[in-house]
């Protein structure tokens, strides 16, 4: 009874749109710690599913999930307060698309068959467009529109990928269900040439999702643009949906011995991507697209880490949960920041230590986590794949992909030590007062962070090596 | 052991003698009688005798200075193998202590210089901080020739006995160099024309002497007694250079050390005569023909000793 | 090891307190001075017996399946230890007093938890026994001296400094993930000894990158650029304990890398050796430039990396040319420098913060005549002054006769062993003279002469918290200089870790050297007293009065006439104009009754104005024209989609 | 033989032409509907024994592409009541060139996929390809959000038209669940449609460049 977890949330999406404010509120929260322990239940007993064809449950997508799900309770709760201070017109249909997009996302982690998959993917962007445009302004009408566009363009593109696939299989004579853990083990019977080009349409299709450069052009804004946590959610996991999706594929070229073809391809546009952000976030004005640049960057690393194999596989997976992590917290946090200073410029910030204390702790922390320093897990997770990247012989990529850190690293620290020590204008002086609710969410994945930094338990590395080896990952 | 000590002692007392006979040469090419040759001694005996005055600005790093000075004056002398004859103190790298030491002597006399809040004595600290540090590469140069000949870095292993000559047959020529060079450095050391000029009366072009403008007294008279000492040192260096001979006979021996240290003297008396002394700016070109010379030394004996 | 572990527990748990009682201000003060002194004493009482009784001692544990967090203490580490823990001992102590702002109670609190994760860091970080292990530390250690860099970030230029040094630290650290990659890529293991087995080119690389990124530590001549902003920026203490200690981190990972590279390739020593004198020229030609006290100091602290830079180059030459005698005392020589700049550059430092705190100002030609207020101070700092000098008796000077010695036995060799000696040895002698000149400002233009300022005048020296330590380093200056034995035994003990392949080194000869050099210093004191009493007698019941400076005829002095800090440097700097552009804001003087004029000027750093012109520019350039890609107009948006799959098709 | 299908697939590349050549909205939506109408019942053609539940399936697909979507379309031009779409990026006659060729060049590639030994069509690789480019020209090539939004219909008409075949009969819930999608899609870009008008005067795209860098 797995499709469970994902029925949940849809039913309460419904129920959330007609119900009145403070209800739908605590009915997001409710949902969420329901959804949670559903999660925490599947790691108990992984029950089967009702359409095995369909659904089932493989390693990443259950790291995936667990993230979801875990981030989505602690941003639920954050929102709660967040709502009542945000003056938001149509709140429930900002909690029943929450909702929704939830999932629509738990669908896409579960799902197997590659049409499903395709299905959900495409759902998370419809579920997820009336969250960017729920401030209805100009800006956000545009952020909207072009998100919508280019992601049903790019994901269109996917669609044709899969209909690729089905190609392949044709011509490879091969009779199995659509699915990636059948096609995974028929991979080697499908037409490469096909394969390969179904891959292309693939990778083109969600990366565009996934916010991969040249075809992230769509992310800055829609983040910059969606009210915070809707943002912390996007960039928190709906860029590893979309992952998934590229993830699920490459098992199958993997196993089909093509592995090089499309691993050459996931390095090439996580280097572009990389320097992509580090073109934008150099100079970048304001802090919350400076932000979601950031996040292209850190999906480039993952592509990359994906591409080199090996333990640069373990790092990348690692790269995508701590990123999750810290990312969406400091998304939460760059909502306070706004509510401390309601500007979204660099230059309006400053002297946070002084004005709102806790959410200092919060930003400055998650800054040297996604800058990857110890002790957070980005840092074992980037040393991995530069280890990993040296280990498989691809010294010229390393080189950019370090130097191309470095310029991301010099942009991202100026802005940040402008943002907390600077100078501001004398109205904006003296102390805000900060709702404990509205920090310890931030914390709490932070510490989640760092704690996976010390110590990880046994299953998850399991989970998380299982996940990697499909990569021809591991040591 | 007895013996240099006997001798470090005589020097320490000849050293004024020695100075006096500068101002003998250069009053007599100036067409004077010039003071008689125990002046120093004089001057020294009157200073004694008087007490000092000292300017509120200063503190006890002024009363440091000329002792410190001294000390490594001393010191020095210690490690000098005088007439060849084997030093007091000897060890392989004396060179190197040496030369830090009369840097700790500079250390002092610049610092009680700069004591005063005087302008002009810090004009004269600021020179002597600078011109100085060209002269030591020069004599880190010359050391390097020498190590390279005689493969150790000790006076002892210079200047005494026949080691001297010794190295006169495997350097040959370009030891002349050297003792140019080595004079030069002399001259700048002990603030002697063309570098500085002891004499003059106009505190602006002075180094040494405007640096103890304000001390008096016995102070002043040990800072004297310094720099007597240093200038003895350097012309022993450079009488064991020109005439690297020792005799057997201990009394022939000194005799001629004497006589030799007596014209090096008059040369420098006669340079002090004929010279005027440069302008501030060319001094470091002149101290850096003198590291070149030793440079160049270096370079050829390398051929030589291969 | 325990005892490791238990004083860094100690620290941070102490600090952490901290934090939590930074109501009561000198309540948090001592317990956060109390923790971590107690944990330094604890550490530096271990690693004294870790020094002496040889042995490795190794400590692993399994981190995250897979990785192993590994320690081990060999000499060197040892080594580094006993200099860690003294020196931030000594510094913990002094911020007692020098931390004085109730206000910035919490701040305050902050500080001393970075700073005992500092020394935390740096600790684990020398016993480090894998690669893991090491970075991890290593970045801990960067983040956490960031933050006391910015301690005080309310001024602009703090800001700026802790930005420089965060950039610069991590692409250090990117440099060490390079290098430490490429060993991975070839060994495949995370521990070091897979390093031995490289080909040679490869390791070569390696070396190159880890200098790279050491050196970025280190503050070695190109890469310094952050360290002279940073230093003046960070609270006194903690300049003491970062220059002091922490850029030594960067010379024992250099060490580090030889040793477990193994490989004695000639291009590593003369690498070090030419680095080292452009560092220690520089480093001390810019130091005569500066105004800024700490700056100054700062500038001397490259200038010192830089001779021991010289000390270890020339070790390695001397173990690639086959020569025991001139590889273990050139080590040796830069060991003991790193000994005697950690003791001396944490003196002056602090002295440096204290009259800071007391004249309110960091511009040395403001201040003056400090020596008759400050006494205490004053000596210290005269002591440091002449240490950092080289000068016998003190301890400057035996490191660097070390280091001559080495290299006179390179100058025995021939080519290119000779003529590197030759030159290492000249810039040597260089730098010592430039070293003198610089103190003898620093020392007359700040201590002595009259005040220049008000607040200078006023100035006192409360707070023996502070005076403490000073004293004890400068006696400990003292004590090296002139009983060397013991101290160059424990380099012997971190030279014999870097497996060399000489076994165990003989120490007789050092036993000798160190004796011809205690035996001069006491014949020197001997003379010295000898000569005071004469002067005592000389001045037997005479009158001593005094008087103002004889002004050369001029009748009225002022102290704005004092001989200024920048006009004492100034035919120095012009010595060396090239490299050290003097540049000057003085508006001339005109008219018949001139109006008043000012006069300022500055010494341009090559390296932070050729980053500036060759770097950043170019790199921000590029991604200006780079920005062009996104403009806000979606149809070239969909059409880099179309893009990317055609491209990407032509490859199927 | 001659598949009965191609002679509808000729159709649709004739459309295509038509689609680039016109700058009437309403045409374009007929174009589109009747593109989407072919895409639905090209499977019709394809599959030689066709159950009940397929009949139902593809009317239903039918329904949705031929007429639920263009009238929604439809709806929302009435509604903002423009007629024509005069903002362009690429001139018609250089739009009809290009259509030209790239019928051509869809035809020659077509012939990689050598589909025909099991559909039997000559054209519906041809046509498919056709749709999905002109698809993304017109998204690139008209700066009307209509006109977007239509070519993005086409786009998704094309690729049907392709997975049609291959997908012939096996999965139709799959296939339901996709066009609920482009559906849903559809409907909100409607939405957005209504407000761009709302915030802006027109549906000139080319406005929406707020967002940058």
């Amino acid at each position: 009874m797995l499709e469970i977890i994902f029925l949940i949330p849809f039913v309460t999406a419904i129920a959330a749109f007609f119900l009145p404010r403070t209800a739908g509120r605590r009915l997001m929260v409710i949902t969420g710690i329901i959804h949670l322990f559903f999660t925490a239940m599947i790691w108990i007993n992984r029950p089967a599913a009702m359409f095995p064809g369909y659904f089932g449950i493989w390693s990443e997508g259950l790291l995936s999930l667990t993230v979801i799900s875990l981030l989505f309770c602690l941003i639920s709760i954050y929102t709660m307060e967040y709502l009542k201070h945000s003056h938001i017109q149509h709140e429930n249909v900002f909690i029943g698309s929450l909702l929704l997009f939830l999932s629509t996302m738990t669908m896409v982690t579960l799902s197997d068959h590659i049409m499903v998959m395709w299905i959900a993917i495409e759902a998370t962007t419809l579920t997820s467009a009336p969250l960017i445009f729920t401030h209805r302004t100009p800006r956000s009408l545009e952020a909207t529109w072009k998100y919508v566009l280019i992601c049903s363009v790019g994901i269109a593109m996917a669609l044709l990928g899969s209909v690729l696939i089905t190609l392949a299989m044709d011509v490879g004579h091969v009779n199995v269900p659509v699915s990636f853990s059948e096609l995974t083990g028929a991979a080697t019977q499908l037409d490469p040439v096909w394969l390969k080009a179904a891959f292309v349409f693939i990778f083109v299709g969600y990366g565009t999702k996934m916010g991969l450069a040249p075809m992230h052009t769509w992310l800055p804004d829609a983040h910059s643009e969606a009210p915070s946590p809707a943002s912390a959610m996007l960039s928190g996991v709906l860029l590893n949906c979309a992952y998934l999706g590229i993830f699920k594929t490459n098992k199958i070229m993997v196993a089909a011995g093509l592995g090089n073809f499309s691993g050459t391809i996931l390095m090439v546009f996580g280097l572009m991507s990389i320097m992509a952000a580090a073109t934008f976030i150099i100079k970048q004005t304001e802090y919350k697209r400076m932000l979601a640049y950031s996040s292209i960057e850190n999906m480039g690393i993952i592509a990359f880490g994906t591409g080199i194999g090996g333990i640069g596989a373990y790092g990348a997976i690692l790269c995508l949960i701590h990123h999750s992590l810290i990312k969406s917290s400091l998304f939460l946090t760059s909502g306070n920041i706004h509510s401390g200073y309601n500007s979204w410029f660099i230059d309006q910030i400053g002297r946070l230590p002084r004005r709102m204390p806790k959410t200092f702790v919060a930003f400055l922390a998650g800054f040297a986590g996604i800058a990857g320093f110890p002790p957070f897990g980005m840092f074992i997770g980037e040393m991995l794949i530069i280890f990993g990247g040296f280990r498989a012989g691809h010294y010229a990529m390393i080189a950019i992909f370090i130097l191309s850190l470095c310029f991301i690293f010099a942009g991202l620290s100026n802005q940040i030590i402008k943002m907390s020590f600077g100078d501001v204008p004398e109205e904006i002086k003296g102390v805000f007062h900060e709702k404990a609710s509205l920090v310890w969410p931030q914390y709490a994945l932070l510490l989640t962070s760092l704690a996976l930094c010390v110590w990880m338990p046994d299953i998850l590395y399991q989970t998380i090596m299982d996940a990697a080896m499909a990569m021809s990952g591991g040591f | 052991m007895i013996e240099s000590i006997i001798l470090w002692i005589l020097a320490i007392l000849l050293s004024p003698f020695y100075a006096a006979v500068i101002l003998k040469v250069k009053a007599f090419f100036g067409g004077r009688k010039g003071p008689p040759l125990l002046i120093h001694y004089y001057t020294l005996m009157k200073l004694f005798k008087k007490a000092s005055v000292y300017s509120t600005s200063t503190t006890f790093i002024f009363k440091m200075g000329p002792l410190v000075s001294l000390c490594a004056a001393l010191m020095a002398l210690l490690f000098l193998p005088i007439a060849g004859r084997p030093p007091v103190l000897s060890f392989n790298g004396d060179v190197i202590f040496i030369l830090y030491l009369l840097g700790l002597g500079r250390f002092f006399t610049i610092a009680a210089a700069m004591d005063t809040a005087s302008p002009f004595e810090g004009m004269g600290a600021a020179r002597e901080a600078f011109f100085p540090i060209i002269c030591e590469v020069g004599m880190f140069m010359i050391l390097l020739l020498f190590f390279q000949l005689a493969g150790a870095l000790s006076l002892s292993a210079y200047f005494t006995g026949g080691h001297t000559a010794a190295l006169w047959h495997m350097a040959g020529a370009p030891m002349l160099f050297v003792v140019i060079s080595f004079f030069i450095i002399l001259l700048a050391e002990n603030s002697r024309v063309p570098v500085d000029d002891p004499a003059t009366h106009l505190e602006l072009t002075m180094i040494h002497e405007v640096m103890v403008l304000d001390h008096g007294g016995p102070d002043f008279a040990l800072i004297e007694m310094g720099s007597f000492i240093k200038l003895f040192f350097y012309a022993t260096f450079v009488e064991r250079l020109i005439c690297p001979v020792v005799s057997a006979n201990p009394a022939v021996n000194f005799c001629l050390f004497a006589v030799i240290l007596l014209i090096i003297y008059k040369v420098i008396g006669l340079v002090e005569s004929v010279m005027a002394r440069y302008r501030m700016d060319i001094v470091p070109r002149l101290l850096l023909i003198s590291f070149s010379l030793a440079f160049f030394a270096f370079v050829i004996t390398l051929e030589f000793v291969k | 090891m325990d005892f490791i572990f238990l004083s860094i527990l100690l620290m941070v748990a102490g600090t952490a307190l901290c934090l939590v009682i930074h109501r009561q201000f000198t309540l948090m003060k001592t317990t956060g001075v109390l923790a971590i002194s107690a944990g330094c004493l604890i550490g530096l009482f271990n690693s004294l017996i870790q020094l002496f009784h040889p042995g490795t001692e190794a400590f692993a544990a399994a981190y995250l399946h897979g990785f192993s967090l590994s320690f081990a203490i060999d000499g060197l580490s040892a080594f580094f230890l006993v200099i860690i823990y003294f020196v931030s001992f000594l510094a913990a102590l002094y911020s007692f007093h020098y931390l004085s702002t109730p206000e910035k109670a919490l701040r305050t609190g902050l500080s001393y938890l970075f700073f005992s994760l500092l020394i935390a860091s740096m600790v684990l970080v020398v016993v480090a026994a894998n690669m893991i292990t090491f970075m991890l530390f290593w970045e801990i250690m960067s983040l956490s001296s960031f933050f006391l860099v910015v301690y005080d970030y309310e001024k602009p230029e703090n800001r700026k400094a802790g930005y420089l040094y965060f950039v610069f630290s991590h692409i250090g650290a990117m440099m060490l993930f390079a290098a430490f990659g490429l060993i991975y890529g070839f060994s495949g293991s995370f521990g070091f000894d897979g390093a031995a087995s490289l080909p040679d080119w490869v390791k070569i690389v390696v070396f190159v990158l880890a200098f790279a990124g050491f050196g970025s530590k280190a503050g070695v001549f190109p890469f310094h650029v952050w360290l002279p902003h940073a230093h003046p920026a960070a609270p006194s203490h903690i300049s003491a304990v970062m220059s002091g200690v922490m850029i030594k981190i960067g010379i024992y990972g250099i060490l580090r890398v030889y040793a477990v590279l193994n490989d004695h390739h000639p291009l590593f020593g003369e690498i070090l050796v030419i680095a080292g004198m452009i560092s220690g020229i520089l480093g001390v030609v810019y130091a005569l430039g500066q105004q800024d006290i700490k700056r100054m100091l700062a500038y001397s602290s490259i200038e010192n990396i830089g001779i021991i830079l010289i000390g270890m180059g020339i070790g390695m030459m001397g173990v690639s040319a086959g020569n025991p005698v001139m590889a273990v005392l050139g080590f040796a020589g830069g060991l003991f420098h790193v000994l005697n700049h950690a003791v001396f550059k944490s003196l002056l430092f602090m002295g440096a913060g204290l009259v800071i705190k007391k004249t309110g100002v960091h511009d040395m030609d403001a201040m003056g005549g400090l020596m008759k207020k400050m006494r205490i101070t004053g000596i210290t700092f005269l002591a440091g002054s002449l240490a950092i000098s080289g000068l016998p008796p003190l301890n400057g000077f035996v490191g660097e006769f070390f280091i001559y010695m080495g290299g006179f036995k390179g100058a025995g060799m021939d080519k290119l062993p000779l003529i590197l000696s030759l030159m290492a040895i000249i810039s040597l002698a260089v730098i010592g003279g430039l070293a003198l000149a610089c103190f003898t400002r620093v020392l007359g233009v700040v201590f002595q002469g009259e005040p220049r300022s008000e607040r200078a005048a006023k100035a006192d020296e409360k707070g023996p918290m502070m005076l403490i330590p000073m004293a004890a380093l400068a006696v400990s200056c003292g004590i090296i200089g002139v009983f060397p034995e013991v101290f160059s035994l424990m380099t012997i003990r971190g030279v014999s870790a870097l497996n060399l392949g000489y076994g165990d080194i003989p120490f007789s000869p050092f036993l000798q050297m160190t004796g011809n050099i205690s035996r001069s210093a006491a014949v020197f004191l001997l003379l010295v007293i000898c000569v005071l009493a004469v002067r005592y007698f000389l001045y037997q019941g005479k009158s001593i009065p005094r008087a103002a400076t004889w002004g050369c005829g001029f009748t009225r002095p002022t102290v704005k006439m004092q001989y200024t800090g920048s006009s004492y440097a100034r035919s120095i700097i012009d010595f060396f104009r090239p490299v050290a552009y003097l540049c000057e804001n003085h508006p001339p003087v005109q008219g018949v009754f001139p109006a008043g004029t000012q006069y300022s000027s500055h010494v341009i750093d090559i390296a932070e104005r050729y980053m500036e012109v060759g770097i950043v520019r170019p790199v921000l350039f590029f991604f200006d024209k780079l920005r062009w890609i996104q403009q806000g107009d979606i149809h070239p948006y969909i059409g880099y989609i179309l893009l990317a799959i055609v491209l990407l098709l032509f490859f199927v | 033989m001659i598949h009965s299908v191609d002679i509808l697939l000729s159709f649709v590349l004739l459309s295509v032409l038509f689609s680039f050549g016109t700058s009437r909205l309403v045409v374009m939506i007929r174009i589109v509907a009747f593109q989407g109408v072919a895409a639905a019942i090209a499977p019709f053609f394809l599959e030689h024994s066709m159950s009940f539940g397929g009949i139902v399936f593809t009317m239903s697909i039918l329904s949705i592409r031929g007429i639920i979507i263009p009238w929604s379309i439809y709806a929302v031009v009435k509604k903002i009541g423009i007629k024509r779409a005069l903002e362009i990026n690429v001139g018609y006659n250089a739009s009809l060139f290009f259509c030209l060729l790239l019928i051509v060049s869809a035809q020659m590639l077509s012939h990689k996929f050598n589909l025909s030994d099991f559909t039997g069509s000559k054209l519906i690789v041809s046509a498919a390809i056709s749709l999905i480019v002109a698809g993304l020209f017109l998204l690139m090539a008209r700066r009307n959000a209509i006109v977007m939004v239509l070519a993005y219909i086409m786009m998704e008409n094309g690729i049907s038209l392709l997975g049609a075949p291959l997908s012939a009969g096996a999965h139709t819930i799959v296939e339901f669940g996709i066009l609920l999608d482009v559906l849903a899609g559809v409907m909100i870009m409607g939405i957005m449609l209504q407000s761009i008008q709302n915030k802006y005067v027109n549906l000139d795209t080319a406005q929406l460049r707020k967002l940058k860098e």
